[in-house]
């Protein structure tokens, strides 16, 4: 029973993992950049949600609408401020942009909300259910798999059905070679980062269900999602998924058999995942569906 | 060339080479005889430059053996067969694109210098004097090449002509005793291919280096190379003197078409 | 994914030490030798985090930008040559003795990372290494008997050799209190450090470093042992981390986890990029830059009294540092490094009418 | 060797001019526990103006001085470099770690300041806890229990955060295991940074308690008691101070938090009648979301502020008169916190040993006991 | 020396072009036409600017940190000076760059699949099969580009351009590292194209060849024009067989 109670526990943080190292893998896929403001746009989207549906008190769709288009659009913007001029200059740069537009959501975040606890006003509350086998889970917690089920899907038939899927990985390789085969990179860019700011919002939300809450402290979740991203492949959406499963997995598992244990201490399941990621890396450079870098003379 | 270089057999046989179920090389074997100028051809794909990649060390074949004189190539790693005195010359241009036309050069003289890491953090002694020395050294190369004038310019913004040489003079500050050179003359016009031509003929006559040369352009191979072989499809198909390769209608017809210089 | 502007080393151009161009450091370093003792105790203390920053700073470049390792560890290293400090500064070992073990145990756990650079590349080498920031905290509150735990541990001031970096006692006639020996150990560090780079950098190792950054398979071709140069660049950049995190614990005077989360990696990255990969002079201008400005920034968002109500100032302060960030980097890739060597240019081309290296 | 160089240049005492007091505070306003940083800092600044208002002390106005640290240690050792020269004393440090790192400093120039814990360790330094450390806080609720919940016998276990406070609250278990003779139970801390609280939620059921323990901050704390609440881990809970906010009670843990929580705490009722507290909500106004760190801040100022004063009464308005009050004194927090005898004996100070008892209700906290003293509170070795 | 004049539109007309990048003047006042239907060669030494001219006509010099100063291209009679990239490649042009450019650590499919970005028709996987079929070298379209020779990244290279069906087909060298027998496959290729109406724009370093291909070309040096006309006629020039014929004089 404890095993089956963590099992589903990691399934729900493995889910939320998923969203977030699928956001990453998109933007990656999409300019080769590690968007490590990602992680600040979770807390964002989620005091976005408190603001639209506790304060103003709109209907919780509505809500969750409005705050993923904001947060899209945010992300689309923060691609255009360094997308022109970083064009054929230092990737390394751009990635530390991204730095600096975290720097600037949390102060901005922290301004606005002061970074206090809020409710995120969503219809499950703290209802419970018990399922088979005497697992009982929060409501909220089975929404989380579905919607990481729906959004994994989505993104999967995205770049399954539509070509933008292959000239976003083509714009990540060679930007001017994209550009001279004709892909329109500033829409590729675009449609990559607004996806990823979807994707936070519904992270961010998801990680503020019952019986989490909202609070400043969903910025380092993002952080928490890297070895997800990683063991997965960075570029990889089916390895986002497989990735933040498997570290949600272990993470809670972890957790829930070496607690007590006088070696590891109650800190090693913050570790754990990074142990994982590292051992799958050493056999697959690339984790478990990147793309291997082709390099021949 | 101030010493002359003893130049060694280099011996191929049965070498085998696959990639996820393609056979690159399937059973190649032919000598190179030391000072010898060798031409290798062969369509494209036909495992040309995969063949020079196992003589660095860069791919593993999958079978047959590789000696250069007495000594087994196979399995070593490219910076070992490099200290064996082979050097190689890319088909892309492989320099380093951020240093110095100099630095570049100087990276040939790698294997003839000392200096580790702890002694070029201190500058002290042999360090810096043999900086000095190679230096002077390098400046050699670089007038034999052409490249004395823009010594200091960083090989990025350089014209792919000038690239080029700048490959050839970091594979001569190595001193070697064999060169592997991939397509030397592609991308180039006329008049360039033909000092190129007369740049690896000297290598060859004055410094006695043996060279095996990658090339498509037939007008080239013919005014140089002593011996051709042909690879298609990973096989040797050909391994003979220019006049008679460029016969032979298995060549003819695998590559050359009606073009016959 | 690096860049790196030009190659820097420049030896046997036969550049002629003329007067007019010693004035300019001469000048620089009377002012450092100065500035302890007509800075107020604020700004001492910032030039000392500035000097120690510096120190980080050009450790991490040789990592990162001649060796083109990415890391965002640093912190890490910095941690375990801080945290040994502590460490045998309790355990009342000798100065060489702590500085032996705060350097050699960081350079040996670079060393066994190493073979992990090896196999990754790039992004997931980084993010590879921003795990160890994690083990490292991990470590700190595990083994809570040596480190003191979440609630930290004090560390001792150095002996340098008989000169006590924690006496406040007059030398030479003149005070010098512990800020200002600690100024003049990071500065002589910093220094050290740089002379070591620089000297790496234009010397047989460092090129076959910046060799294998550029083009790996071209540089084994070459005779280069990648392997050994990529592990060498880890053991010696995390031995000077080591040395740096060393000589920051001992002045930060108590160490506690936070002080080695990965927003100091960040911080070191920020330095490098700012000031230019790949670059000496870069790695100090980028690490002054960094750890002055945030200070400058709260001053200036101070003196703006509007803001000075309700701490509004100091949110101000913080975005705009994340803007200056933003748009340094927007207009600037090249890092200060860049923008010091097109003034250096102009100043020389007027000076001697150099004509601009021309490429053909 | 040579001359010891002397520091406080001709007689003037930092912080201290004719008509002006000035004193300082470190807290965490823009870095990630700004959410605690920033009431504390507008509490202490109210009861500054507040001061002000009635004639500051021995008639100088007090200014405060409000510096940044982002929670960053090394920024917060350049901060209060920054403002050493010109205060006569700070009022807190926000966070434990920082807290850590600036003391020494503080101490090296002899400056008086909170410390930013309840640590009861601290007794023995020269910054003594303001309010009831930990460890009487975690008695006062074993204690509770006991009388009022009847949990002798049972099992109690304790989650807490990693940090000084689990240690304060394992021994608390501890001794109430010895003096009431409940059962301890399982113990477990984690860092803040937690993602999940399944595993620990797993490992303490395990135990099969019928009390819980919780000490640790108000989102983790809610977080832990949510994963319980919805695993079956339904037992009463009784909440550190710091582990409460009322911001938790909007959101959907509160009514979990309703049902099952308690909380142990030093601090008056937001809507309390005690004076002190009457003078804090007039200064804020009606609107103001309730919040202990406002409290806290308040307090902390007050302390400040009336150790100065009573260093000025003493003719000694320097930074050693501040702390040569403090080992006498008793000071008085109007009831927002118990007052709390100082006296200093064989190098530990006293402190206050109260607690008060509050039920998490639909309006906020409710209070069931009033300040009171846990009966095992003298078991509690000398630190 | 003159051009005949047009009948019709020109698949591609050039006027007056000037380029720079951050540090020199490279282009100065280059014009250009391709009729449709004709191959129009492009020949200059190394360094001369026939590049630089290509990204003019894309409008790729931004990427470059240059700029084309002055000028106008048109395209099939829609003048796109001003234009994007993509908007260009809409309006009919394809390019195979100099060093081919490929997405190395894309499939053969992907390359080519991105070849026809803009492209919204049914079609496109038709012509990949016909592309995979017509050169025999891209028999494994799985396989990441990267690791194909020299040549097989060429003829892909081709492919990729050819994909976006396009009107006027510039070509940077497309012979270069290909066996004697795939070059002239190419150059049939190229007839063929021009023959379906295709103006080809093409910059080649075997002068012979280039000439023999074209009815058409332009000598550039320094950025200038230095001789234009008829092929046959270029080719029977003693300065042009000097210096970009190897023919000794
Ligand atoms: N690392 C690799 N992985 C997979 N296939 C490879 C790899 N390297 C080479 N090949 C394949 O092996 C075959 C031979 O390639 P190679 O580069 O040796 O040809 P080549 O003779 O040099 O041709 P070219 O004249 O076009 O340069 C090609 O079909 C190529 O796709
Ligand atoms: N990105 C660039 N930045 C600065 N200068 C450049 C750049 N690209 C090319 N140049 C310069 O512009 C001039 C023209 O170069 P271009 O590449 O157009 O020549 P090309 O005729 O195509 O030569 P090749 O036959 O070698 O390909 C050269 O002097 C070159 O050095
Ligand atoms: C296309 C590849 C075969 C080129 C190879 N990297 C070389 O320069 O030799
Ligand atoms: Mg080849
Ligand atoms: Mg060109």
């Amino acid at each position: 029973m404890k095993l089956a109670q963590l099992l589903l526990a990691g399934m729900v943080l493995g889910s939320i993992y998923g969203l977030i190292a699928m956001g990453f893998a998109i933007i990656y896929k999409a300019t080769k950049i590690v968007h490590f403001a990602h992680g600040a746009m979770l807390p964002l989207g989620a005091y976005l949600v408190y603001t639209f549906a506790v304060r103003w008190e709109q209907p919780w769709g509505v809500a969750l609408v409005g705050a993923a288009a904001i947060c899209a659009a945010l992300n689309v913007l923060m691609q255009r401020i360094f997308a022109r001029r970083m064009l054929g200059r230092p990737l390394f740069a751009a990635i530390m942009i991204t730095f600096g537009f975290e720097i600037l959501l949390r102060a901005g975040m922290n301004l606005i909300w002061k970074g206090k606890e809020r409710p995120i006003g969503d219809p499950w509350g703290a209802d419970t259910v018990t399922l088979a086998g005497g697992v009982t889970t929060p409501v909220a917690s089975l929404w989380i798999l579905g919607a990481a089920a729906v959004c994994m899907a989505a993104v999967f038939a995205f770049f399954r059905w539509s070509s933008l899927g292959v000239q976003m990985l083509g714009t990540a390789s060679d930007q001017e070679a994209a550009l001279m085969s004709g892909v329109p990179i500033q829409r590729t860019f675009a449609v990559a980062w607004a996806i990823a700011g979807v994707l936070a919002v519904v992270a961010g939300v998801a990680a503020s269900l019952f019986p989490r809450t909202l609070g400043p402290e969903l910025v380092m979740l993002g952080m928490r999602a890297f070895p997800a991203a990683i063991l997965g492949g960075l570029d990889s959406v089916v390895g986002a998924v497989v990735g933040g499963m498997a570290i949600g997995i272990v993470e809670v598992m972890v957790a829930g058999y070496l607690s007590e244990s006088a070696i590891f201490g109650a800190n090693f399941s913050a570790v754990s995942g990074y142990i994982i990621m590292i051992i799958v890396l050493m056999v697959r450079p690339y984790g478990l569906f990147g793309r291997k870098e082709v390099a021949r003379v | 060339m101030s010493e002359t270089p003893n130049a060694r057999r280099l011996h191929i046989t049965g070498l085998g080479l696959q990639f996820a179920g393609l056979r690159a090389l399937d059973d190649v074997g032919f000598t190179v005889e030391p000072g010898e100028l060798r031409a290798l051809i062969g369509p494209n794909g036909a495992g040309k430059s995969s063949l020079l990649n196992c003589l660095s060390g860069v791919y593993r074949p999958s079978a047959g053996t590789i000696s250069y004189g007495d000594t087994v190539l196979n399995g070593m790693q490219p910076h070992r067969i490099a200290g064996l005195g082979i050097a190689r010359v890319f088909q892309n241009v492989e320099l380093f694109d951020k240093l110095s036309v100099r630095q570049n050069v100087l990276l040939g003289r790698h294997l003839a210098m000392r200096t580790g890491v702890l002694a070029g953090m201190a500058w002290y002694g042999r360090a810096a004097r043999e900086e000095r020395e190679q230096r002077e050294k390098v400046l050699h190369y670089l007038e034999y090449c052409g490249l004395a004038d823009i010594a200091e310019t960083t090989v990025e913004n350089l014209s792919y002509g000038v690239k080029k040489r700048v490959e050839y003079a970091r594979a001569l500050a190595m001193e070697p005793t064999l060169m592997l050179l991939d397509e030397p003359v592609a991308g180039m016009n006329e008049s360039e291919s033909v000092e190129m031509a007369d740049l690896v003929r000297s290598m060859h006559q004055d410094l006695g280096i043996s060279i095996v040369v990658v090339e498509h352009d037939m007008r080239f191979v013919m005014s140089l190379a002593e011996r051709v072989a042909v690879l298609d499809f990973g096989r040797l198909i050909a391994d003979d003197v220019p006049q008679t390769v460029i016969n032979d209608p298995a060549v003819r017809r695998a590559y050359l078409g009606e073009h016959a210089a | 994914m690096l860049d790196v502007p030009e190659a820097r080393t420049r030896a046997g151009a036969g550049q002629h030490l003329r007067p007019a161009r010693l004035l300019g450091p001469a000048l620089l370093v009377v002012l450092l030798l100065a500035f302890p003792f007509i800075a107020s105790s604020f700004w001492l203390t910032v030039a000392v985090f500035c000097a120690i920053a510096a120190s980080g700073a050009l450790s991490l470049n040789l990592l990162v930008g001649y060796a083109g390792q990415v890391s965002v560890g640093h912190a890490f290293f910095l941690g375990v040559g801080a945290y040994v400090g502590a460490y045998g500064g309790q355990h009342g070992w000798s100065f060489p003795v702590i500085v032996l073990a705060a350097v050699g145990l960081p350079a040996l756990v670079g060393l066994l990372v190493g073979p992990v650079a090896l196999r990754l590349r790039e992004l997931y080498l980084a993010i590879t290494t921003l795990g160890l920031v994690y083990v490292g905290q991990w470590i700190v509150v595990a083994f809570d008997g040596v480190t003191g735990g979440v609630s930290g541990t004090p560390t001792t001031d150095l002996d340098v050799f008989g000169f006590d970096l924690g006496t406040s006692a007059y030398a030479l006639g003149l005070p010098m209190t512990r800020d200002v020996r600690y100024y003049f150990a990071a500065l002589a560090l910093a220094a050290l450090i740089g002379f070591a780079i620089y000297n790496l950098s234009r010397s047989r190792p460092g090129r076959a470093m910046m060799a294998v950054r550029d083009r790996q398979v071209a540089a084994s071709v070459a005779g280069v042992d990648v392997t050994r140069y990529k592990l060498a660049a880890f053991t010696v950049s995390s031995g000077m981390a080591g040395a740096t995190g060393l000589l920051y614990g001992s002045y930060l005077g108590y160490l506690v986890p936070e002080s080695f989360s990965l927003e100091l990696s960040i911080t070191y990255l920020a330095m490098i990029i700012i000031g230019g990969f790949g670059s000496v002079l870069g790695s100090v201008l980028g690490a002054v830059l960094i750890t002055a400005l945030p200070q400058v920034l709260s001053y200036l968002a101070e003196y703006s009294t509007f803001l000075a109500t309700d701490n509004r100032a100091d949110h101000v302060a913080v975005l705009l540092y994340g803007t200056a960030l933003v748009l340094f980097l927007l207009f600037e890739p090249e890092g200060l490094a860049g923008i010091w060597r097109r003034a250096a240019r102009r100043v020389t081309r007027r000076g001697s009418e150099q004509p601009e290296g021309s490429t053909r | 060797g040579g001359a010891a160089i002397e520091t406080g240049s001709n007689g003037e005492v930092p912080g201290v001019t004719d008509d002006t007091i000035t004193i300082g505070i470190l807290p965490d306003l823009t870095g990630p526990v700004a959410a605690i940083g920033e009431p504390l800092a507008r509490g202490a600044q109210a009861y500054v103006d507040h001061l002000n208002e009635n004639g500051g002390i021995d008639g100088r106005q007090v200014e405060l001085v409000v510096k940044d640290t982002q929670f960053n240690p090394q920024r917060a050792v350049q901060e209060y470099r920054k403002i050493e020269d010109d205060v006569l004393g700070i009022v807190t440090t926000v966070g434990e770690g920082i807290t850590a790192a600036v003391v020494p400093e503080m101490d090296k120039d002899n400056v008086f300041s909170w410390p930013g814990t309840y640590s009861q360790s601290y007794l023995e330094s020269e910054h003594p806890p303001i309010s009831t450390p930990y460890i009487y806080e975690a008695l006062g609720g074993i204690d509770y229990m006991v009388s009022d919940l009847d949990a002798a016998g049972k099992t109690l276990s304790n989650f807490n955060l990693e940090s000084g406070i689990n240690e304060d609250y394992s021994r608390a278990v501890e001794i109430g295991a010895e003096v009431y003779g409940v059962e301890a139970g399982s113990s477990i801390a984690k860092p803040s940074t937690e993602t999940d609280y399944t595993g620990a939620v797993q490992t303490l059921s395990g135990g099969d308690p019928d009390f819980m323990l919780v000490g640790t901050a108000p989102a983790q704390a809610a977080s832990f008691i949510g994963t319980g609440y919805s695993q079956g881990l339904r037992v009463p809970t009784m909440i550190s101070s710091v582990g409460y906010s009322p911001t938790v009670l909007a959101t959907k843990t509160g009514s979990v938090l309703k049902e099952v929580a308690y909380v142990t705490s030093p601090w008056a009722a937001w809507n309390s009648d005690e004076q002190g507290q009457q003078e804090l909500v007039e200064a804020f106004g009606p609107d103001e979301e309730p919040d202990v760190q406002i409290q806290v801040g308040w307090v902390m100022a007050k302390g400040l502020t009336d150790l100065i004063a009573m260093a000025a009464e003493e003719g000694d308005l320097t930074r050693e008169g501040i702390k040569d009050a403090l080992s006498t004194a008793t000071l008085d927090f109007g009831g927002i916190a118990p007052s709390v005898d100082f006296t200093r004996e064989d190098g530990v100070y006293g402190t206050t040993k109260e607690t008060r008892i509050y039920k998490v209700t639909d309006n906020g906290l409710e209070l069931v006991k009033d300040l009171f003293v846990a009966e095992a509170a003298d078991e509690v070795d000398a630190p | 020396m003159k051009t005949p004049a047009p009948e019709g539109t020109a698949a591609l007309d050039v006027r007056g072009a000037c380029a720079r990048y951050q540090n020199a003047d490279v282009l100065h006042g280059i014009d250009l036409t391709v009729e449709p239907g004709r191959v129009t060669a492009l020949l200059g030494a190394n360094g001369a600017g026939k590049t630089t001219f290509l990204r003019c006509v894309l409008g790729l010099m931004p990427v470059h940190r240059g700029e084309m100063t002055s000028g106008s291209v048109t395209v099939l009679g829609r003048e796109v000076t001003r234009a994007s990239a993509q908007r260009r490649i809409k309006a009919g042009l394809a390019i195979v760059p100099e060093g081919r450019r490929l997405f190395a650590d894309l499939s053969i499919e992907q390359n080519l699949r991105i070849g026809a970005s803009t492209r919204r028709d049914k079609e496109i996987g038709q012509d990949i099969e016909q592309l995979l079929e017509r050169f025999p070298a891209l028999q494994r379209p799985k396989i990441q580009a990267g690791y194909l020779s020299g040549g097989e990244q060429q003829m892909l290279a081709i492919g990729r351009a050819l994909m976006a069906r396009p009107k006027v087909l510039l070509l940077d060298e497309p012979s270069l590292g290909l066996a004697p027998l795939v070059v002239d496959s190419v150059f049939e290729t190229i007839a063929s194209l021009a023959q379906d109406g295709i103006g080809v724009l093409l910059v080649e370093q075997n002068a012979e060849r280039a000439l023999q291909a074209s009815s058409h070309a332009v000598v550039l040096q320094a950025g200038k024009v230095v001789r234009s006309g008829a092929s046959a006629e270029l080719a029977d020039d003693p300065v042009i067989q000097e210096s970009y014929l190897g023919v000794a004089s």
